[in-house]
């Protein structure tokens, strides 16, 4: 099969699905003429013209607003927000409207808008550009978090949250831009809130999403090495998660670590700890481990910012503290 | 379009019914059967009732907490909207809402959101809608005065003028926002110029009018449906009581309330009705009691109507996912 | 002593510490002239004047930003966001400027700001007026967040936040304004970032806060006639919260539970079941149980609303299960 | 103040100076030495320079992503500046801010926050402080056109013309954001003629021409510093090259390159001074050529300086709370 970018496969999604559906358009930050940052909407604007892609002023609640309202009314709208960083710009209107307008309303709205962002570290982009957002969404009922770590799965998922009824806040890491799949050429779906082992194991579950996916990988393979076989989880949605694909993993492998990039105290990564304690307790042969970035932003010096976020090694060394 | 004398009838009416509605509304929950708040619009009437006049059945329109009866003139059943208002499964959002969060998408009622200013972002969209699917919708936004000091306010106002996007925006400039004088919080005495600051046809207009307020709602109307962008109107107005029930409103100068309440939108509708001679004070009278007892029929509908079971709290978070309850 | 109610505790700090030092000013929506939605500010502008109690238009993000910039300008400003739910709009000012405007220009300015805002469930305000915000910013590092639950801790914790040199989130629980307990007149502080026992205990351990610190009382005094002995821990502060507190009564009860008002995925709970798992997973003879809301919205409808947060029958069972 | 012979020669030499900075800058980063973006302002020296010389010491000043080496004019040692796009611990934000986040409360350098139009509302801030404390200092904040399309801008604006704060509005209209032209993202095409709106002083200003930028920013800090309530000035510039290094800025036509590049700040002063007969040729080759030799050494500086210790980058967080290293 051919192998792409993570960007070419989003960008190749956003395609199909504009071609499919013409009730699909996108908008955002220099998303039409330029493309967008990062390039994910290339080409969109020659194809599809001004109606179905628009470039915006710098306005990101006014983009959210405009997701918000056009599902409403019937449309899809896929916004991008440049930065995920900027999301604190829209948070009211991804908070207290496109997470709740279903419920308050009862049920008369469905609420199918998509707004994808880049997150992350590693780019030398400073406290401003560099973080790891999912934490400041996770308590708001009615919302979708999906969080791709490969391009199959970023595909996969996009084609499937352009398509589903929920408002998504779709997750691309930056420096996952330029990683490299297979990738089917026809559209896929893959469903929402279900992970995916991304290599199986019997010691120890290893759970991660998005950038993290693969230094857990890396970690496995040192750990093999090391005679402890990690299986890794990747959770690929953040909400809903999957607790059916963590609670089979660990009733295997007894223990758990938690890796993700955002910081430690008041992460996702909590989430994931206590429902496995909550559920598996008494099977359970050590504790569940946080591996995350330190408590503070993100600096911009290089080898501060790869101090502050966890490393491979960080999650070799977690798992061999639990045997 | 002129309005016929039935028209002007059938407006003033509509006015007394708004106003009684929430006159119940205010007795109940002063009797402690409505929970939560109530934010009444008593002496806004005849904004309520006038604009949707010039509007159409398939628009988009977006109110707020003071203007929630609105949707009753856009056709919602008005049991659903009392039976909301007392948090009641019969209720238009199964009680979910309340009377800050009152939408009826089948009459186009997009929900009145209470962040202020977040509609001044989501009505964007059901304008964009129209704009992509080439209808001539309308979305008009209702809003107060105080509102327009939110970021949202900019944002929308200087998109809708650049895409050109069919919205009417309708600010109820009443003078307060909470406690707050307007004069004391915005650097423009009228909105309107703002507004036209971005290029947008703008008026200021007598909003305790009902003639007025449709007149320059249907010049409003027609600019923005026949695509030529954005249109503002400001319409001057008071609300006669606090900003909620039980609010004093104490700071308000008592001769700044009295000289509203001789400004009172239905006394003027029905004074002209009488001089002109197409109603009489016996006429008013009579429509004035046949609509207290409709709203009658809409409280004991209310009360008698059933809660919402406990598992509906849990319903409609997610499409195709259902949370756990208890 | 005295006895008075939390608003007023509330405002008599706030009197005291405008008082005492006059870089501490006051400003919101309707916090001069009315004193404050909920009435904490009530007196203030007569007494100070317009230049240091100020009403704002409805402008959350210049509310934030007058405060970022006035503590960077040396003052210690206190302002109010009406609602918590109204702090979506002005969360990029206090996640991306006040919480790490220290950090990115490395230590060149203090920001000694205070947001206060009213929080939670029980008014019958529906989904937009309701809101357990605090786990919005947990994941924030740079940000203190305070969440009292008595008049005395109230008044000593807002004095507190208004003399610490770092940015303060104080949270408010509406239905805790008429709480009354008694209260020193004269000024006094409580540590930031300390516990409480509320009720010592020895089976096991309830730490809460805000509004759930009440219902764990009353779970405790169900429980004591039960035979079961519940150490009551009031966190008092959420970031940071007070490891050692819950070390120390964990060690000895062995058994934990976690009570908040927010959803129960993605809350602040699981920060604090995985910090004890993490820590004394082997000491534990149960696992340590979330209790809280409901994963929805609060809904308007009061037995809705009373159904979706938790109650004090809720935590007397989780802590049963525990046995 | 008019500005003598000298002060041409100096302001002259400032602008020469931060070209350069930025030019090696330039080289630097397509060289691999500095990691992770760069903004240069190469075509907005007039307005980077000039602002200066109407401000006093003790202002408070707002940079953005475009005007970071303002910090030099105002008084932040070069070096300082220099280390801190290399991330060095000798950055005047030890290396954790870069480019980006540069600030120094030492000369009122209150920090460029890259969150766009963030310090419209945070500028609002240190105006309340002068007015509080009663100080005549002014606050001004630079940012571009692009950024006045955020909600902020409006929030602020309309605060700053209420409480008649003491805010200088400096923007920077080089007829992009980004890829955008401001056209297609905004509703005026004077962006000075919103501010008006809000009964704010506003001007449009020739920002290529360092002297008129100073003229018109001295009658705006006149007008703010005597408390008679904020002022707006509109700079017409442009930037020569992409948003940051390596942006292509394809879409941009060459003629409008070109004929901004024409009426190049820099190239427009020397002229002036030549053809004054204040400076020659000769004396601009060796003044520029001075400034070369200085900001080798910056470079040199920086390179020579040395990384942070892992250890800082848990410093600074909190005040007084020790976050765990690992
Ligand atoms: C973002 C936000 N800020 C503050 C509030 C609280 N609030 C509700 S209504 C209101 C005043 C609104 O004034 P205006 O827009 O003039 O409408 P009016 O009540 O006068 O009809 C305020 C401050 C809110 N609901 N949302
Ligand atoms: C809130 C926010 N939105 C978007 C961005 C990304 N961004 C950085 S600079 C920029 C363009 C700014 O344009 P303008 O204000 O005209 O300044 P210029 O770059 O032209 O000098 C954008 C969109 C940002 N940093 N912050
Ligand atoms: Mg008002
Ligand atoms: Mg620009």
């Amino acid at each position: 099969m051919r192998t792409i970018s993570m960007l070419e496969a989003i960008n190749e999604a956003l395609h199909q699905e504009m071609e499919r559906d013409e009730t699909v358009f996108v908008f955002g930050e220099d998303v039409a003429r330029q493309g967008g940052d990062f390039g994910a909407t290339r080409g969109l604007w020659k194809r599809f013209g001004d109606k179905r892609v628009k470039d915006t002023p710098l306005s990101e609640a006014a983009i959210a607003g405009i997701a918000n309202g056009a599902a409403m009314a019937g449309l899809r709208p896929v916004a991008e927000i440049m930065f995920g960083d900027f999301m604190t710009e829209c948070y009211d209107q991804i908070v207290n409207h496109a997470a709740k307008a279903r419920y308050m309303y009862a049920g008369q709205f469905k609420m199918p808008l998509v707004i994808r962002t880049a997150v992350g570290a590693g780019m030398r982009a400073g406290p401003q550009h560099s973080q790891s957002i999912e934490s400041w969404f996770v308590n708001v009922p009615g919302l979708f978090i999906v969080a791709p770590s490969t391009p199959y799965d970023a595909k996969g998922l996009l084609i499937s949250s352009i398509r589903d009824d929920n408002p998504v806040l779709f997750l691309e890491h930056k420096m996952l831009y330029n990683f490299k799949g297979e990738v089917p050429e026809e559209p896929y779906t893959i469903p929402i809130g279900k992970g995916e082992i991304k290599r199986p194991g019997k010691d120890v579950s290893v759970i991660a999403y998005m950038k993290t996916v693969h230094q857990a990988l890396e970690a496995a393979a040192i750990l093999d090495n090391e005679g402890i076989s990690a299986e890794v989880v990747d959770l690929r949605t953040i909400i809903p998660y999957d607790r059916q694909i963590i609670l089979d993993s660990v009733s295997k492998t007894k223990r758990a670590v938690v890796v993700h990039e955002a910081p430690k105290t008041g992460g996702f990564g909590a989430e994931i700890s206590s429902f496995i304690h909550e559920q598996m307790f008494y099977d359970l042969e050590a504790p569940v481990v946080r591996v995350a970035a330190l408590d503070c932003p993100v600096p911009f010096n290089p080898r501060l910012e790869d101090y502050v976020v966890p490393s491979t090694a960080d999650i070799v060394k977690a798992v061999k503290s639990l045997f | 379009m002129a309005l016929s004398n039935e028209d002007l009838i059938k407006m003033c009416r509509q006015m007394v019914y708004v106003r009684k509605f929430e006159e119940h509304i205010e007795e109940e929950f002063k009797a402690g059967n409505i929970p939560g708040w109530c934010h009444l619009g008593i002496g806004q009437e005849a904004i309520q009732v006038a604009c949707h006049w010039a509007l159409r059945k398939d628009d988009y329109y977006f109110y707020d907490h003071r203007n929630k009866v609105m949707t009753l003139i856009a056709g919602t059943d008005p049991k659903a909207v009392m039976a909301e208002c007392f948090g009641k499964k019969t209720g238009i959002c199964k009680g979910k809402g309340g009377e800050m969060h009152i939408a009826d998408k089948s009459v186009g009622n997009m929900g009145n959101n209470e962040i202020q200013g977040a509609n001044l972002a989501i009505s964007l969209g059901t304008a964009v809608a129209s704009q992509i699917r080439g209808t001539d919708q309308v979305t008009a936004v209702f809003f107060g005065d105080g509102t327009t000091g939110r970021g949202e306010f900019h944002e929308g106002l200087n998109l809708a003028a650049v895409w050109k996007l069919p919205i009417v925006y309708c600010c109820a400039n009443n003078l307060y926002a909470i406690s707050t004088p307007h004069r004391e919080a915005h650097a423009v005495e009228d909105i309107a110029d703002l507004a036209r600051a971005y290029g947008i046809p703008a008026e200021v207009v007598d909003g305790n009018d009902a003639v007025a307020v449709y007149e320059a709602m249907t010049r409003a109307v027609q600019h923005v449906r026949s695509k030529k962008g954005p249109y503002f109107l400001e319409f001057k107005t008071y609300r006669w009581q606090g900003h909620f029930v039980g609010d004093p409103a104490a700071n308000r100068p008592e001769e700044e309330v009295a000289y509203w309440k001789a400004r009172c939108p239905i006394k003027r509708m029905k004074e002209r009705l009488i001089s002109e001679g197409i109603m009489s004070e016996a006429d008013f009278e009579r429509m004035s009691e046949e609509v207290e007892q409709e709203i009658h029929e809409l409280i004991k509908y209310a009360h008698e109507s059933p809660e919402p079971s406990l598992e509906e709290a849990v319903e409609d978070v997610y499409y195709g996912l259902e949370v756990a309850a208890r």
